[in-house]
């Protein structure tokens, strides 16, 4: 066995010559490292996208305040993630419901750790993390235009440490789901969870002053369009990256989000181009945000012929939704539900149908995994989000009054305007 | 007739709007503008004496027969005057409007409003 | 040889311990595979840089149609690659004029390749893809702000089937120019023959209501600066993913392309100053997308004084074209062939010159196949861009009527406005 | 030994198969390389982000002419790297000053060469080019809204080739700074410098007429917001590329960079709140700048609760700065050294007490060198600048004439609006 | 002299202007608004009343000499309005200029307009 | 009372503002439009009539007292004029106002300006 030995250090010596580390534990490579790193980097380019997704389609005087829910998220969930969220989610299980590691706690005992795919643990919490950020950015969408800045400040801080921290903890981070529901990069933990909460949030806190009575027209859908095309390219880096490697997974998880994109905006503009005879490019965007909700648990485990088939079902489940939604008349602003919620869920599940190989349980075991873990995701999410919605309103108050409600987000939470150039000045 | 010519804040665009078809007027031209009323806000800065700056104002533009001009302007003042009449809550300006034409049809005067 | 079977199976466990195949195959390259992903999402990002680009240009009122015109073509050209593009460009040759694969229809049969340069198929398949989603997207420029959406949507889908799969498949795919003209990343298959139909189709359809009589000003140079900005990100993926490596002729596709577009837009502020004493920001913006148009077939090939040289060219000769266009008055709305056209014609010509390895055989022959190269795209694009054109505006139509072309593409055929903060509502 | 020789020779060729260098040269690593590919791409996004970013905060008069500084730098030290900058950065040095490299002139001797982490030459070029080019750019806006664009043009050249290829020299490639201070991705060379160059020609040129007595307000903070967002992802490639691997250190620079952000946006909207009640939407992306520049030179060799840290620093002592700067009352628009300058010297002095390691000379002796390192940077800038601008505003002529400057720089300079779409034409 | 103040829909700004212009009137203030005339989209929401929304509209302000108006008005109702009249067609009102001044040249009155 | 609009060139707005803050005037609408006034561009392209571009223009509104007309007039005719006075400097027009109100108060007349 020498000659073995003789040839494992050469090949250490000649490969990892420049990292310091023993033989012992996994060896960087440079090359998933590469791609987990680019990944995070289009994940944080999610949230520009979503705050121009968003703060294009509400009406001028609730731009900046819009956009300051996804930008504040960046902020807020991105400091209490390195303290303890990464902790929680991906530490040690306590009783398969939460993680808990003081190793993690400030990042703190990960600074020379590199993980068995060969990429530091760093990038991989900052991957995570941006997840984290991206969940209640997206709920944010639910109550555009009628909350408090220091009430969703203190909400989307303590939803992520009460619901969403835990969920991730469940679903991914060794907790009682772990491994049973295929949930590939994050359909029920971040989108279904995220449309339940939005829902629940926006029945809480009622509907906006006028609303439906008085049109509110988005203030530009350009805007919204470009946020949609960076969403997309973002999406490759949360959907590919949540293979985390740099090989045939991510390149089969890209493949399935690229098309179930093309499959679901192509779809929406046909149901609008049938239905209405024009198609609209608000319904355009809306399509590729509901065929990439959808591929999103499956991307990594579908056919092309799988993503395409969920690409079309969410903008058709999504597209359904929100017309009913405008039967209800609740005010779920942004359709966070009618979309993240009701495409997230269709993917979830009708991922069993098309999966690259048979389950090991069978359709129906599976059927039954993917049902459950819908089913967690959304208990948890409504169950959290209407403690917190209520707490929070309680105390710091979380719905704004009437007059700044009418005011204006901007002027009167911030102090801004959004397009100074509208005034001569 | 009359050309009624109102400055309003934004955010009571959509309460004036309301009140006015309330009252039966529905006909409207809302322009973006922006202006600065009574001064309060000239700073001095290091002895200069600062132009303050523009505030975003409405302007709508209703024109209307005689008998309607009343209903018209005590519409938007009820509407547009702040909690409790802060400045800036804007102005009614009405000037007298000698031809009224629907291009629609061309026809003139009163019936064309 | 016991000793080397050894060596290599433990080079294999060492190397590839996370992925299951035999080694027979070729092995993922994790590093290659990154930067083809990344590739591949750069390139998409082009698309929304492309529609605010030309979105910038036109007039306020058909702000939303020309980005719909981007944006559709990652929908439609998106699921027809999949179900059969790929098939059409990268199967086995028909008479070296298309190909045809059974296993890359809907991508059936590519689920676990990984291709010779160790990357998975599916990643080659998704980059390419966004070639073809891009080429019918930058046609779309020539005739902006007077076609009917759905006449376009059928068009640029016969276009891909008809003109772009098999010019793909002739030139890279194993037709019968592959290998002989230097193409690098698409110069003649994409930029040539996208200019030629562009052309080709603002000729067919007539100019503009109004044009040349009524000024039609840009509603956006600053959304279209952003657009140029994107661009030359995205160009990093579009010229240094043709390498399919992610090495040394990477990294001189990279410098090239960098290298020309700085040249281009110099080269055009430059001919500004001269010529009209003030530089601005469109001719800039012109200057890096005619450097990047014409460094395009030469990125991999070109020292730097090529590459400077060739980004000056694209410059001159855009410049120059589109200063007769104005002359003839035919109606180009966006300079289709006056950018991509002449300066994709200049740099595949002109690269000749520039080589770093003397053509093997010789200058003059490399000439030939450089011009027959150009030849046979502008042959194929236009004659099949001019059947195509015809039968679109004899069947679904292509040309909009002047009510809906005055009213403008946003409000009539979308029924949706741009920028709805300029109403205050 | 024969064995072994088999050994690395079976390493090679399995490895490396697909290269063509003999194996005395450093071989390609394509992970390495993918990430620098990658990073170069990214930090290109800085351009059109600082674009908008400043773009944003001009009145609506400017923003074409705010958009060319950052876009004309682009072209301008794009085509002057080439030419002479990179060999004037990292070519043999002359008297620790200055370096020169006839093989590096116009890049001609790179073509071929592997850099030691095994990466193409040429990728490392281009990645260090975007570091030129991107600081002359942000010097900019310290007096946006007031200069001449060829005089711009030429200060920027000169600068560049005086001031920072000289002083990237010194601190990074063989200058008698090199390896002393800690500079991890150019908190000195770039933030610090650009920062005092900014302030010295801010002074120099004097204030933008009407200022401060005339309000001027920003065109677009929705523009701003998202030149934000585009700068924080870009300053990963910025950052993690610094390491010039894709490894650890890289993983490490990534993670600190992502919480210095998140910290910093979160202590500015905390120091608002506190202060005014309101939460500014400037103030947010205002915190995101100082947290990214203070961390810069630091980001490689601190903790995370050292990223936290200097983010809260950062953004402190940026808000310090620009509240005295409204006392002193001096014209620095954008605020180039409240931030940059400030929280560049911050970052680069403070990450003495939060590095991982103990510096091998001590705390003390570690802190004098960054001192000195700071010193040299803000007097070479400082002296560099203010000769440059004395110059040219000698010759070219600099500052603006009364009439050009209150008609705007869009019009007067370029003949063009930003944005078409506000007249109604 | 007269002010006329013509509504018209966006989409026909370029032939208004192209039919003054034949008419030798050029000179022409153009502004960016939103109105709504004849009501007929006030939908009923679930028994609420909805405030129709703000169409775009183009605002023209023309001043000119007395014997001017009709020439300007009748270029206006020729070309402002569509094909078979329709709802949005727009209004031109015309209210009485008292004086108009120059600015270049400090001129005042009909010679100035 | 008089309402009185004054078309200028948009670089000249501070100017503006200045001289009538300087002039006691400080209660202004500024709204952004777009003009064209002396045709000097009508273009010939191929032996067509080019419809000359609209130029980006400011428009302001000013109701005061008759007394004040004078005052306004002039403050705006100093600054707003280019240095030799160049085509395209504007116009002011001078119309009869009715009627004042201010929101706020409910006031009316002179003393609501
Ligand atoms: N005399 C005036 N001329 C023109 N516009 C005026 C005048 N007075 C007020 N306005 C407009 O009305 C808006 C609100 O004015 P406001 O501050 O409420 O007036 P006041 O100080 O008289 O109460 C101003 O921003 C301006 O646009
Ligand atoms: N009485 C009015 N006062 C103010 N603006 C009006 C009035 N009537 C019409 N307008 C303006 O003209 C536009 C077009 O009106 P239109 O629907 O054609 O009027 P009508 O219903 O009388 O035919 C409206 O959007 C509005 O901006
Ligand atoms: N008769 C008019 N009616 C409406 N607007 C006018 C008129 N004359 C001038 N204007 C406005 O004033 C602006 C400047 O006009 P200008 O070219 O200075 O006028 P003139 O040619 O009479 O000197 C124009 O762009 C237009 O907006």
């Amino acid at each position: 066995m020498n000659v073995i030995h003789l040839i494992m250090t050469a090949v250490m010596v000649t490969l990892f010559a420049s990292t310091a580390h023993a033989s012992g534990t996994p060896e960087v490579d440079s090359g998933t490292t590469a791609w987990m790193l680019t990944s995070t980097a289009l994940v944080l380019l999610m949230i520009p996208g979503l705050a121009m997704f968003y703060g294009g389609l509400v009406r001028t005087k609730n731009v900046l305040g819009t956009m300051m829910h996804s930008f504040s998220a960046m902020a807020i969930i991105g400091v209490i993630w390195t303290i303890c969220g990464y902790s929680m989610a991906f530490g040690d299980t306590i009783g398969g419901v939460v993680g808990w590691d003081a190793d993690k706690v400030l990042l703190s005992g990960i600074d020379q750790t590199i993980m068995e795919g060969g990429i530091p643990e760093y990038v991989f919490a900052m991957f995570q993390g941006k997840f984290a950020i991206i969940t209640p950015a997206i709920i944010a969408g639910a109550f555009a235009e009628r909350v408090k800045f220091r009430g969703y400040c203190v909400f989307i801080a303590l939803w992520s440490l009460i619901v969403y921290n835990p969920l991730a903890h469940i679903v991914w981070g060794g907790g009682f789901l772990t491994g049973d529901a295929i949930d590939f990069a994050g359909g029920t933990v971040i989108h279904v969870s995220a449309g339940v909460a939005g829902l629940v949030a926006a029945l809480y806190l009622g509907a906006r002053r006028g609303y439906p009575r008085v049109a509110m027209h988005p203030n530009s859908l350009v805007m919204t369009m470009i946020g949609a095309g960076l969403l997309w390219v973002g999406w490759f880096g949360f959907n590919a990256g949540s293979s985390v490697e740099s090989g045939l997974k991510t390149g089969q998880a890209l493949a399935m989000t690229q098309i179930a994109a093309a499959a679901g905006a192509l779809a929406w503009i046909c149901i609008e181009g049938v239905l209405h005879k024009k198609a609209t490019s608000l319904g355009l965007v809306s399509g590729i945000l509901a065929g990439l909700v959808a591929i999103t648990p499956a991307a990594g485990d579908v056919l092309p012929v799988g993503a395409i088939s969920l690409g079309i079902l969410g903008s058709l489940f999504s597209y359904a939704a929100i017309t009913i939604k405008n039967r209800f008349g609740y005010d779920d602003t942004l359709d966070v539900f009618g979309i993240h919620g009701v495409a997230g869920i269709v993917g979830a599940i009708v991922l069993t149908f098309f999966l690259r190989d048979e389950p090991t349980g069978g359709l129906v075991q599976q059927l039954v995994h993917q049902v459950s873990g819908v089913g967690v995701a959304i208990a948890a999410s409504a169950i959290g989000t209407l403690l917190l919605v209520w707490l929070v309103d309680k105390t710091v108050g979380f719905k704004l009054d009437e007059r700044r409600e009418l005011a204006g987000l901007d002027h009167s939470l911030h102090g801004e305007h959004g397009y100074g150039m509208l005034n001569p000045n | 007739m009359k050309l009624i010519t109102a400055i309003i804040r934004p955010e009571k665009l959509d309460e004036v709007r309301q009140a006015l078809i309330n009252a039966e007027i529905t006909r409207i031209t809302v322009t973006r503008c922006a202006g600065r009323g009574q001064a309060e806000h000239v700073d001095i800065y290091r002895g200069l004496e600062v132009a303050p700056a523009l505030a975003p104002k409405i302007r709508l533009d209703i024109a209307c027969n005689d008998d309607f001009k009343q209903i018209t302007v005590d519409a938007i003042l009820g509407a547009a005057r702040s909690e409790d009449g802060e400045i800036g809550d804007g102005k009614i300006f009405v000037t007298h409007l000698e031809e009224c034409i629907r291009i629609r049809t061309g026809e003139e005067g009163g019936s064309a409003i």
